[in-house]
């Protein structure tokens, strides 16, 4: 198996606050992968690195085999690796079929080609009824769901979630799993950073877990969760923050 | 393609206003100058109000444009068809250079806008300065008694209500086709929210660049055209922050978000502006009025007048809101 | 385009038309002279006091029976306000000539927005009288339409330099000259005129000082001046600025004579500095205290109206005023071209229009009034002119 | 040049560097509190420059006394502008807020044509043609006085940010206004008391500087951009920036000015902001840029 993702030693420090340190994982083409780790773990860091949001200063991030850290998020995008915000960032100026068709733009310089690809992607995810609602009125489950839209218009083949689920409803949470879930059969890997564990298990099949941004434990989900250090790490800084 | 009817619209209602004028060289004035403020307006704010970039430096490319027109005819004799195009090269590598300087540093915001304006004053000082460009007294064209087609001499105004009429319907053209475009998608997408538009493949130092340059080139036409209109240019009158100010006003007035609300601006404003020297004999009475107007529909009315109007106008024939999300999932779910 | 030509000669036509009653126009159809000045912007205090000495004017000349070569009809003065600005200026120009049919334009104060002003009267054949901008190129331009009262920037060193010598003549010593001026239109277009000037009557520029108007602190240049060891300061700049200097002067301990240019200089604020002024010279175009009838009766009834003294560019406004109302007069017309030649003709040596201090106020080819300055003198907290002797009203005081 | 020369332009840098710190200390402070930058900054200035000229002009009363009066009319006006003006545009885009000061710059300037005329107006007094001798420096005695006052004022600025809870919550709302508001801090009260801080300054400086230079509709103007360049050279919002951004652009100018034409030494600073944005966006004294 070739890993579309590879990440190779990644460390990133802020003057001299070292925020990751050593963070090496791979991603397989096909598979739902999670990052988990306690609030302040590194987590968004790390994220921001992948996309390009942050430059590492050390070690290497290679997507389908080619070194991608340091480049910018468009060339990063343009490669096939697309992000969503956790706090969602619609163009708010724009309508929902707009926002859409800036992402599709990526693959389709003619604006009738971006606009029936936009169009396609509303489609798929239900969302066609709204395209011509302002980006501005929606409600938070519709610009989460909005954020998704976007990033499948550019047609990735590694999507990145952050905290997709967070504020939702039970009910909208369901729907989003199912539509992360349908997501590799359409070519699409996916990593998800999340803080709910019962979403992480049904969800990912492996994840990392990281924490003062070090590599507790890599592997498969169950293995990752079920780590004494995770659980330590994870789950007696959550006891904490609920003490305190 | 409303966008474009919108436009061909505007382009008719130009064309109407031009014919109007005809009948009289006081009207073609006022005209004239509606349309030169409009394009440099409407020029603006494809930087401010599509792109997110505010500066207030403009009068700077203005500025570029009017002294090579007025420095080629009054020093070296060249006639506009030599001196237009250098202005327009001079003033995109101008704003080439500014764009690379302040975007490769992410200024935006008030940062943008007062290191445009330090460019700007650079540039006013420094031509107030410079014997070669008429220091403080400004340039004269050369002017004889006989129309020349060659050196943009007319007796007649029409001639000049042609051409900047043609500059400003040429402006609004390119402006709704870049925005039908990527292009266009891509500066609102970074008017709106730069980082969200970098991951979804926007390069925004390229797009913001393109931007600034194609603005500046466009301000450059319209002070190009000013010189050979007036006949004179000073350090003042083309290079001053009055200028940019009175781009910033027509937009905010008019409203940012659509590429005619600038031009509507100024179609309100200029006119206004000419009325009231008329018909008031008190000191600064225009500017006060003029001011007036500015703070109180810049508090009350953010999108302006165009954009209030548009807004009305969906609200009037809008569909029928569509429902939550929750009946989306279901139908999902369903299907 | 053909509906296009066919309109011009349409308009042509009734153009025509309407040109030959104007030539049978009623006796109380009045005389529309249009009126440029800055009301709004940095100079609008200078504008207002330019729109005074012109409503005098035309007071005068309708209570004293309005222009008898048109039968007796009245003037009409058309005020337009140029904010200052070139571009509005020229469109007010514009719309005093061909909305309001004005016969002939006065104005415009400040040389940036009379060029372009003149410019369009030029290509309206539209007599243009230029009543206080001194750039030079003004009447350099081989306008057919244009006619200036003030003198070129130029000449002042002309006369600075007739000036050095009187006072050299009565045993002055001024071998070291230096020059301080607002790096602006105004103190560049005079100190140019300056530096080409003296250097060639073998007077030596030592030091050249530049400020821009608003400077809290002029300590720099005013140690440069003093180090320059000049016994004449020649200023160009705004009443503002100088008094600004002078007092960076005086905190120098250095206390050169100095000689000021233009109403800036000549101006009643100045006057508020006291013991700090006194004994400085000024060149300006008039005065109100020199000696000729006509200006003696303009200061009275100036003063009577407006309760205030005249500044200089009064005078030249009022005596702009005259001149238009004069010629056409003269040319028993109210046609701009009757008038335009009417006032190449004009030779005014007595009456009010001859105010200024020349012999006679005529244009010459170029439409420039030959017309040199006077020098004024600070002497007991007044404005007096000295100099030229002939229209003095005081003789120089020497303070050393 | 020679070296007396020299010093007598530090020493004169050093004056307007007072001057310009003393009216660009207002405008930090109200940008560092609620993040709007005030283009009518200079003609609150010139009223206050009015108001030390009728109150000498009028009742004889000495410019320095008059701060006592003309400091707290002009807190009352800066809060009455928070009240009217400012507490409004908080709400709208940033491009509108640059509108609404700038439209009441014009409205300001023009309302004083019409109320006091475009002539110049001037305080004479015996100390204002007087100079203090220092060797090759000589230093005029209103200069100094604007000094002196400048560092005192910028002095109890300072206390009043740091040893005070008014000044103490000031920050607070400086650093986070959302935080500020959870922790029960009453922001538009804050935003009230920054306000006729920001412009109560201004009834120091105007006096002082209308004793120095003269006062018409316009004057203000004239510092308005420098006060702009001095704070984004010193770094937005911060109060020792203010300080040192003064001190860099009233010494370069001054420098500047006496080998050079005056028009080159006016771009200068202009030209030193565009080396601070590019090379030091947050400004020589800011820590974190204020995005």
């Amino acid at each position: 198996m070739t890993a579309l993702l590879e990440l190779k030693n990644v460390g990133k420090a802020f003057g001299g606050l070292k925020a990751l340190s050593d963070v090496s994982f791979s991603v397989a083409p096909d598979e739902i992968f999670a990052i988990i780790g306690p609030n302040g773990a590194g987590k968004t860091t790390l994220f921001n690195c992948i996309a390009g949001a942050l430059a590492p200063t050390q070690g290497e991030i290679l997507f389908q085999g080619r070194r991608i850290d340091g480049r910018p998020p468009h060339e990063i995008c343009a490669q096939g690796l697309v992000r969503t915000f956790q706090i969602v960032k619609p163009f708010r100026g724009m309508t929902v079929l707009e926002n859409v068709k800036v992402a599709a733009f990526a693959r389709h310089p003619r604006p009738r080609d971006a606009e029936a690809a936009a169009h396609r992607v509303l489609a798929h995810l239900g969302m066609e009824a709204f395209a011509e609602t302002d980006a501005d009125e929606l409600n938070v489950a519709q610009m989460r769901r909005l954020e998704i839209a976007r990033a499948l218009a550019t047609e990735p083949k590694l999507l990145l979630l952050d905290e997709m689920l967070a504020g939702l409803t039970p009910a909208e949470s369901a729907a989003m799993c199912d539509l992360i879930r349908a997501l590799p059969r359409q070519g699409i890997a996916v990593i998800v950073v999340e803080h709910s564990i019962p979403v992480v298990r049904s969800l990912c099949e492996r994840a990392v877990a990281i924490t003062f941004g070090e590599v507790l434990a890599e592997g498969t989900t169950e293995e990752v969760i079920d780590d004494p250090r995770v659980q330590e790490a994870y789950l007696g800084r959550a006891d904490a923050k609920v003490d305190a | 393609m409303s966008g474009f009817r919108t436009v061909a619209i505007v382009a008719a209602l130009v064309v109407a206003a031009f014919l109007l004028a005809l009948s009289d060289r006081y009207y073609m004035d006022v005209f004239i100058l509606t349309c030169f403020y409009g394009a440099l307006a409407v020029s603006w704010n494809m930087m401010a109000g599509l792109t997110g970039l505010m500066s207030l430096g403009h009068a700077l490319f203005v500025g570029i444009g009017a002294y090579s027109v007025a420095w080629g005819a009054s020093v070296q004799g060249w006639p506009p068809l030599v001196t237009w195009p250098m202005g327009v090269v001079i003033a995109v590598a101008a704003a080439a250079v500014m764009g690379m300087l302040c975007f490769r540093y992410g200024l935006r915001g008030y940062f943008f806008a007062i290191a445009t304006l330090a460019f700007n004053e650079v540039a006013f000082f420094s031509v107030s300065a410079s014997v070669a460009l008429g220091r403080s007294d400004g340039l004269i064209l050369p002017t004889s008694s006989e129309d020349s087609v060659m050196m943009l001499q007319f007796f007649d105004k029409w001639p000049y209500g042609l051409i900047i009429g043609t500059v400003l319907i040429a402006t609004l053209a390119i402006g709704q086709y870049l925005l039908t475009s990527r292009t266009g998608y891509y500066w609102r997408a970074l008017r709106d929210n730069e980082e969200a538009a970098e991951a979804l493949g926007v390069n925004a130092r390229a797009y913001k660049l393109r931007c600034f340059m194609l603005s500046a080139g466009i301000s450059a036409v319209c002070g190009a055209f000013y010189a050979n209109y007036v006949a004179f240019v000073d350090p003042r009158s083309v290079l001053g922050i009055d200028l940019s100010i009175q781009m910033l006003v027509y937009s905010i007035i008019g409203g940012m978000a659509l590429l005619w609300g600038p031009l509507l601006g100024a179609v309100l404003l200029v006119p206004f502006s000419v009325l009231l020297r008329n018909i008031s004999a008190m000191q600064g009475s225009e500017i006060i009025a003029y001011a007036v107007l500015l703070v109180v529909l810049a508090l009350i009315l953010p999108q302006g007048i165009a954009g209030w109007l548009t807004a009305r106008w969906r609200r009037r024939k809008a569909a029928p809101r569509p429902e939550g999300f929750a009946s989306v999932a279901a139908a999902e779910k369903s299907a | 385009m053909t509906q296009e030509l066919n309109r011009r000669r349409l308009m042509q036509i009734a153009a025509a038309a309407t040109v030959l009653p104007a030539g049978f126009a009623h006796a109380a159809d009045p005389l529309k002279v249009g009126v440029l000045v800055p009301m709004t912007g940095a100079t609008a205090g200078d504008g207002a006091r330019l729109l005074k000495a012109h409503e005098l004017a035309a007071k005068q000349i309708n209570e004293a029976g309005g222009i008898a070569g048109l039968g007796g009809a009245k003037i009409e003065l058309m005020v337009a306000d140029t904010q200052s600005k070139p571009e509005v200026g020229r469109s007010e120009a514009e719309r005093l000539i061909s909305r309001a049919g004005a016969s002939v334009l006065l104005g415009a104060w400040a040389s940036a927005v009379t060029i372009p002003s003149m410019q369009v009267a030029e290509r309206y054949r539209t007599p243009f009288i230029v009543t206080s901008a001194v750039t030079d190129s003004i009447t350099e331009q081989k306008l057919q339409f244009v006619f200036r009262v003030s003198p070129k920037g130029s000449w002042a060193a002309k006369d600075v330099i007739e000036f050095i010598g009187f006072l050299r003549q009565k045993g002055q010593k001024i071998d070291k000259v230096a020059l301080a001026y607002e790096d602006g239109p105004f103190g560049q277009t005079v100190s140019k005129g300056y530096k080409a000037g003296l250097p060639e009557k073998g007077i030596a520029i030592v030091a050249e000082e530049t400020f821009r108007t608003g400077s809290p602190d002029l300590s720099t240049q005013a140690a440069k001046l003093k180090a320059s060891g000049a016994d004449l300061v020649l200023i160009v700049c705004y009443v503002d600025d100088e008094s600004v200097l002078l007092r960076a002067l005086a905190a120098q301990q250095y206390k050169p004579m100095v000689l000021g240019y233009g109403g800036g200089h000549v101006h009643p604020t100045l006057l508020k500095l006291g013991p700090l002024v006194e004994g400085a010279f000024g060149i300006v175009e008039w005065m109100e205290d020199v000696k000729k009838p006509a200006s003696e009766t303009f200061v009275k009834t100036y003063k009577e109206a407006y309760g205030e003294a005249p500044l200089s560019n009064a005078a030249q406004a009022y005596a702009s005023t005259w001149a238009a109302a004069l010629a056409a007069d003269a040319a028993r017309s109210r046609e701009p071209l009757a008038i335009r030649d009417a006032l190449r003709k004009l030779k005014l040596s007595s009456g009010p229009a001859s105010l200024l201090p020349n012999d006679a106020l005529a244009f010459d080819e170029n439409g420039q009034n030959i017309v040199g300055n006077v020098m004024s003198q600070v002497i007991d907290g007044n404005f007096v002119t000295v100099w030229p002797e002939a229209v003095a009203s005081k003789p120089v005081k020497f303070l050393k | 040049m020679t070296f007396g020369i020299f010093l007598q332009a530090v020493v004169s840098g050093l004056a307007n560097a007072s001057i310009y710190a003393l009216i660009a200390v207002g405008l930090t402070l109200v940008f560092g509190v609620m993040r709007i930058i005030n283009f009518a900054h200079g003609e609150f200035l010139m009223i206050a420059m009015y108001g030390g000229f009728f109150a000498w002009s009028l009742f004889g009363v000495d410019p320095v006394m008059a701060i006592l009066i003309v400091t707290p009319l002009l807190a009352l006006l800066g809060m009455a502008l928070y009240g009217g003006i400012v507490r409004l545009a908080l709400k709208v885009p940033e491009i509108n807020q640059m509108a609404v000061t700038l439209g009441l710059s014009l409205l300001l300037q023009h309302l004083a044509l019409v109320l006091f005329s475009g002539d110049n107006m001037l305080v004479t007094q015996p100390r204002s043609t007087a100079g203090i001798v220092l060797g090759p420096v000589v230093i005029q005695v209103t200069h100094l006085i604007a000094c002196g006052a400048s560092l005192l004022l910028l002095g109890l600025i300072y206390l009043i940010l740091r040893r005070t809870d008014f000044g103490l919550v000031m920050r607070a709302v400086a650093q986070s206004r959302d935080g500020a508001a959870l922790s029960g801090i009453d922001i538009a009260s804050v935003y009230k008391w920054a306000m006729a801080v920001g412009v109560g300054t201004l009834g120091v400086t105007g006096p002082l500087l209308v004793s120095i230079l003269y006062v018409n509709p316009h004057v203000g103007a004239l510092f308005t951009l420098k006060a702009f360049v001095i704070v984004i050279v010193g770094g937005l919002g911060s109060f020792g920036g203010v300080l040192v951004g003064a001190l860099i652009v009233g010494l370069a100018e001054s420098i500047a000015g006496a080998w050079f034409s005056a028009s080159i030494a006016a771009a200068v600073p202009f030209a030193i902001l565009i080396l601070v944005l590019l090379l030091r966006p947050e400004g020589l004294m800011n820590r974190s840029l204020a995005r």
